[in-house]
């Protein structure tokens, strides 16, 4: 289990151009403080590969490797085994990606890796949503979701669909470990890190990250939102392990209502 | 040592012989036998290298690039629909400099759906700043291979290189084949090293992205740099030469061009049949010629220029075309010609599409056709050659 | 240039015999030699031909080989199906794996046909009815283009390590065969390699 | 500015690289009252830009990278953190 206190100070991610108040830099900052220097990141088109490596701001204090948008996995699958040809051990290797990068675009090579068993830990921050094309739905955009390609309109309710059980298919690899993880539960997060980064062979890890402007609430709500979808039941807080899944319990669910008036993704459902 | 090997078996030992580090690729005809080859070298020991069992072809350069910012050598194969399906990745590879080596078996692209040999896959795919070298025999498909880790690797050209070879008729032919020994490889292609890599004591970040400005000036270098190739290929087949006594020419490869007022340019294996037309319409008298484009990019302009600038007819004859226009390679000489003073007819055929069949008589038919258009010329005429396409 | 022309069915290895002859010939032989298959994906039990070309020069020739020398048939239920004669240049042999001489071969003016019950003989040596190295060899010795010795060779390098010495024996037995098969009629005799025009049609 | 031996080797660049700090982007700014704030890290833990210092008793506050999202305010437990416009009378007070 991490103990906040004794996280360290190094900061390995930081003047990022991310938008005031990103769930998703949030998730990569925490991550890294467990992951450490000894950490090359993975990344692909995406939000947060245009606010951490965008010439001449490039934010990282870890090597990272730039790939095409459906490549995420793959690349990792190459880097580890570069390292490997080098000698270089002890060196965590890390893909990271959003939702659509992931669930979308990036199965396929999320899929091959996993299936391959490199040793590698897969991070998806999700916000349910392209938001770095300007918000529209992907396979994690949950039911009911405003975006710009699930408007609402006189037909048009959002999102037609539900999210894609992203942790059914990766736990269907029978890799050693995978979570969901929120946020807004750092020490649940952050002991999920650490565990993905303990097992031997492929971790996944899908981290819900609130956007500000992607879900349209005040950016100072970043947290609390990344909670209330917990505590609504909304987003489960579920763990693959030694073939077994668990998902936390959640003893006195909030009304949804709580979850969903801030987000103006949601305001048509609530009339 | 005297071998007797087809062309994929040629580039499995070449990519042995320059102990390749780490290999990702994913199963396509004609190319897959190389990639067998590979897989059984390392799975009997005799070949120490990470092979990556990649899902597609995208991911398969994708591993391979990976692999390649951590400073290892490595290399991939694909062929026709596989290399359309790595299309973007091209473009990542040689925009981030990452020196490697592909062999691309080349094959037509679907649709009517074909295994079969022609350059659209490859050609198709000139603008993503490959260089591009063609090959017309196993030997060559070795030799080619070993000297493309040394062009792609050059400090100063740090581009991926393709080395193409026609499917089948190169791929899946046998032929003597004197494969190197180790040392004398280890001599002419050290190991490689780059001067960074994925490092955590000296973090770097791969594929910036780049503003208007500054892409525009990435953008530029990369140019430079594949121009800067030009040089290079000639300069490392020399250096091979020195080394193994065989050498390819470096960007065109003449033959019986100097006073030849018929010249035909193709690419690939092609060639070894045309050598034979050429001998044959010599030994009647017939002033024809062969010029066979190694380096397809960077496109040797001066090369060809001053071989081509005392013909009177250039026949082009193109594996590939640029629907709504004409073959890719017609064009391209025709522009590299435009301004001579005295401008040679460049004709272009389009054929061996889809594995079609390149025979001594339809070579010796263009170069007939060719000659006719001269010899009206001699008569008075004004010199009108037509081009045509292979039904 | 010679240029022969193996027909077999998908699983009958007639790919690999191509490839046994141009060893024999470039590597343990002294010429220069080129195989290759039909070119497309091999389905076993359908119709499969493969090519050998033999020159005493760097062979450049990339077309294919429309007028072969020589044709080896592995199995002669093709002989139903395919026009083994096809193309066969004048003066050209056929050697075919039969017992007796097969009423529906057609008459052929300039050529010579001659049979090997390879398939009784493979039998008889491997205990299965695999042909294709007693074709390879029977070629050699009919024709006296090759040494057993080198054909030995490459068996030795193409096949399998555990399948060798059992194709090798048949081999040998095969070459006695052949020997009696070509009899003085061997083509090797004389001159080995016709130049006669590269290109024979406008 | 990049060298032209930068521009030559492609698009990979050494990392950190800062051209600004992202302090400018700020409309509003977290301000701590010391007296309230008993070191619990809440804020230093959920600040996307890691603008907070861990000290003995307190944490300190770096605005350089600060955007002013107002997650620190809205998550602190004790209210040790309010936020103030930039520019404002308040904003002034806490620079001293």
């Amino acid at each position: 289990m991490v103990k906040i206190k004794e996280l360290p100070d190094a900061e390995l991610v930081q003047g990022s151009y991310a938008c005031a108040g990103c769930g998703g830099i949030l998730a990569v900052r925490l991550a890294l403080k467990v992951l450490g220097p000894e950490t090359v990141i993975v990344t692909t088109p995406s939000c947060l590969l245009g606010v951490t490596t965008f010439y001449p701001q490039l934010a990282f204090k870890v090597p990272c490797v730039n790939v095409t948008f459906p490549s995420t996995a793959a690349a990792v699958s190459g880097v580890v085994a570069g390292l490997k040809r080098r000698g270089k051990k002890g060196v965590k290797v890390v893909g990271l990606a959003g939702d659509g990068g992931t669930v979308d675009i990036g199965l396929q090579a999320l899929s091959g890796a996993l299936e391959r068993g490199d040793n590698f830990i897969f991070i998806c921050y999700d916000n349910e949503a392209y938001m770095n094309t300007g918000v529209q739905r992907s396979g994690a955009t949950p039911l009911g979701a405003r975006t710009t390609t699930t408007p609402v309109g006189s037909i048009g309710r959002g999102e037609e669909r539900p999210k894609k059980d992203m942790l059914g298919i990766v736990a269907a690899h029978n890799i050693p470990y995978a979570a969901t993880a929120s946020i807004g539960y750092p020490q649940d997060y952050l002991s999920k890190v650490q565990k993905a980064m303990q097992v031997e062979g492929p971790a996944y890890l899908q981290v819900l990250s609130p956007c500000p402007p992607g879900w349209g609430y005040r950016s100072d709500l970043t947290v609390k939102l990344a909670r209330l979808a917990v505590q609504t039941g909304q987003w489960p807080l579920a763990e693959y392990e030694n073939g077994r899944l668990t998902v936390k319990e959640i003893a006195n669910p909030r009304p949804l209502r709580d979850y969903l008036a801030p987000q103006a993704r949601f305001a048509h459902l609530l009339g | 040592m005297r071998a007797y090997l087809n062309g994929n078996e040629a580039v499995a030992a070449a990519v042995k012989l320059a102990r390749t580090e780490v290999v990702a690729a994913y199963p396509i005809t004609p190319q897959s036998t190389i990639v067998e080859k590979i897989a059984e070298y390392i799975a009997a020991g005799s070949m120490e290298a990470d092979y990556i069992r990649v899902e597609s072809e995208h991911a398969a350069l994708a591993a391979c690039y990976g692999a390649a910012v951590t400073g290892t050598r490595v290399f991939t194969a694909t062929s026709s629909q596989g290399l359309a399906y790595m299309f973007e990745m091209l473009h990542y590879v040689s925009g981030c400099r990452v020196p490697m080596v592909m062999a691309v078996a080349n094959r037509g692209l679907a649709a009517p759906w074909t295994i079969w040999a022609d350059h659209q896959d490859a050609v198709a795919c000139r603008d993503t700043g490959w260089i591009q070298l063609y090959v017309e025999t196993a030997q060559e498909a070795l030799d080619t291979c070993l000297q493309a880790y040394k062009i792609a690797a050059h400090p100063e050209v740090l581009t991926p290189v393709m080395v193409c070879l026609d499917g089948y008729v190169l791929s899946h032919t046998e032929e003597i084949v004197d494969v190197p020994d180790q040392e004398a490889v280890d001599r002419f292609l050290p190991s490689y090293r780059p001067e960074y890599s994925v490092d955590t004591q000296r973090p770097y970040v791969f594929g910036v992205g780049a503003g208007p400005d500054l892409y525009s000036a990435f953008k530029y270098y990369q140019q430079q740099a594949i121009l800067k190739a030009k040089e290079v290929i000639k300069e490392v087949d020399r250096e091979f030469q020195a080394h193994f006594q065989r050498s390819y020419g470096g960007l065109v490869d003449l033959y019986y061009c100097h006073d030849a007022s018929v010249v035909l340019v193709v690419m690939g294996a092609t060639a070894g049949t045309a050598r034979e037309v050429v001998e044959y319409l010599r030994r009647q008298g017939e002033a024809v010629g062969l010029l066979r484009l190694r380096s397809f990019r960077p496109f040797p302009v001066e090369d060809l220029r001053a071989a081509l600038s005392r013909a009177r007819v250039v026949a082009v004859l193109d594996r590939d075309c640029s629907f709504g226009y004409e073959g890719v390679l017609a064009t391209e000489v025709k522009a590299a010609l435009a301004d001579l003073p005295a401008q040679p007819q460049v004709a272009g055929f389009i054929g061996g599409l889809g594995g079609r069949d390149i025979s001594q008589e339809e070579l010796a038919g263009i170069f007939r056709h060719c000659l006719e258009a001269v010899r009206r010329q001699d008569r008075g005429e004004e010199l009108v050659v037509s081009g045509g396409w292979q039904k | 240039m010679l240029q022969i022309r193996w027909h077999g069915r998908g699983g009958q290895g007639a790919v690999t015999a191509a490839r046994i002859f141009g060893l024999a010939a470039a590597v343990y032989g002294d010429w220069y030699a080129q195989s290759f298959p039909s070119f497309g994906t091999e389905r076993r039990g359908a119709p499969v031909t493969a090519f050998t070309r033999l020159d005493d020069r760097p062979i450049r020739d990339r077309s294919q080989i429309y007028n072969p020398d020589y044709v080896v048939v592995l199995d002669a239920t093709l002989l139903e199906s395919t026009d083994v004669f096809a193309g066969l240049a004048p003066g050209g042999t056929v050697l075919i794996n039969a017992g007796r001489e097969k009423a529906a071969v057609r008459a052929l003016d300039r050529a010579r046909v001659y049979y090997l019950d390879a398939t009784r003989l493979a039998r008889e040596v491997l205990g299965v009815p695999i042909v294709n190295t007693a074709m390879v060899v029977a070629l050699a010795g009919a024709t006296g283009l090759l040494s057993l010795e080198a054909v030995e060779k490459a068996i030795a390098a193409v096949l399998p390590q555990e399948l060798v010495a059992q194709n090798i024996a048949l081999a040998r037995r095969a070459y006695d065969l052949a020997k009696v098969l070509g009899g003085k009629e061997a083509i090797a005799s004389g001159s080995r390699v016709k130049r006669e025009a590269l290109v024979s049609a406008d | 500015m990049l060298t032209e031996g930068d521009l030559r080797k492609g698009p990979n660049l050494a990392t950190p690289l800062l051209s600004t700090t992202t302090g400018s982007w700020r409309l509003v700014r977290p301000v701590l009252n010391p007296k309230r704030c008993n070191n619990c890290l809440t804020c230093w833990l959920f600040c996307p830009e890691g603008c907070f210092t861990r000290g003995e008793s307190i944490v300190s506050l770096n605005l350089d990278f600060c955007k002013g999202c107002g997650i620190c305010v809205a998550e602190c437990p004790r209210e040790a953190l309010t936020l103030v416009e930039e520019g404002s009378n308040d904003a002034r007070l806490s620079e001293r």
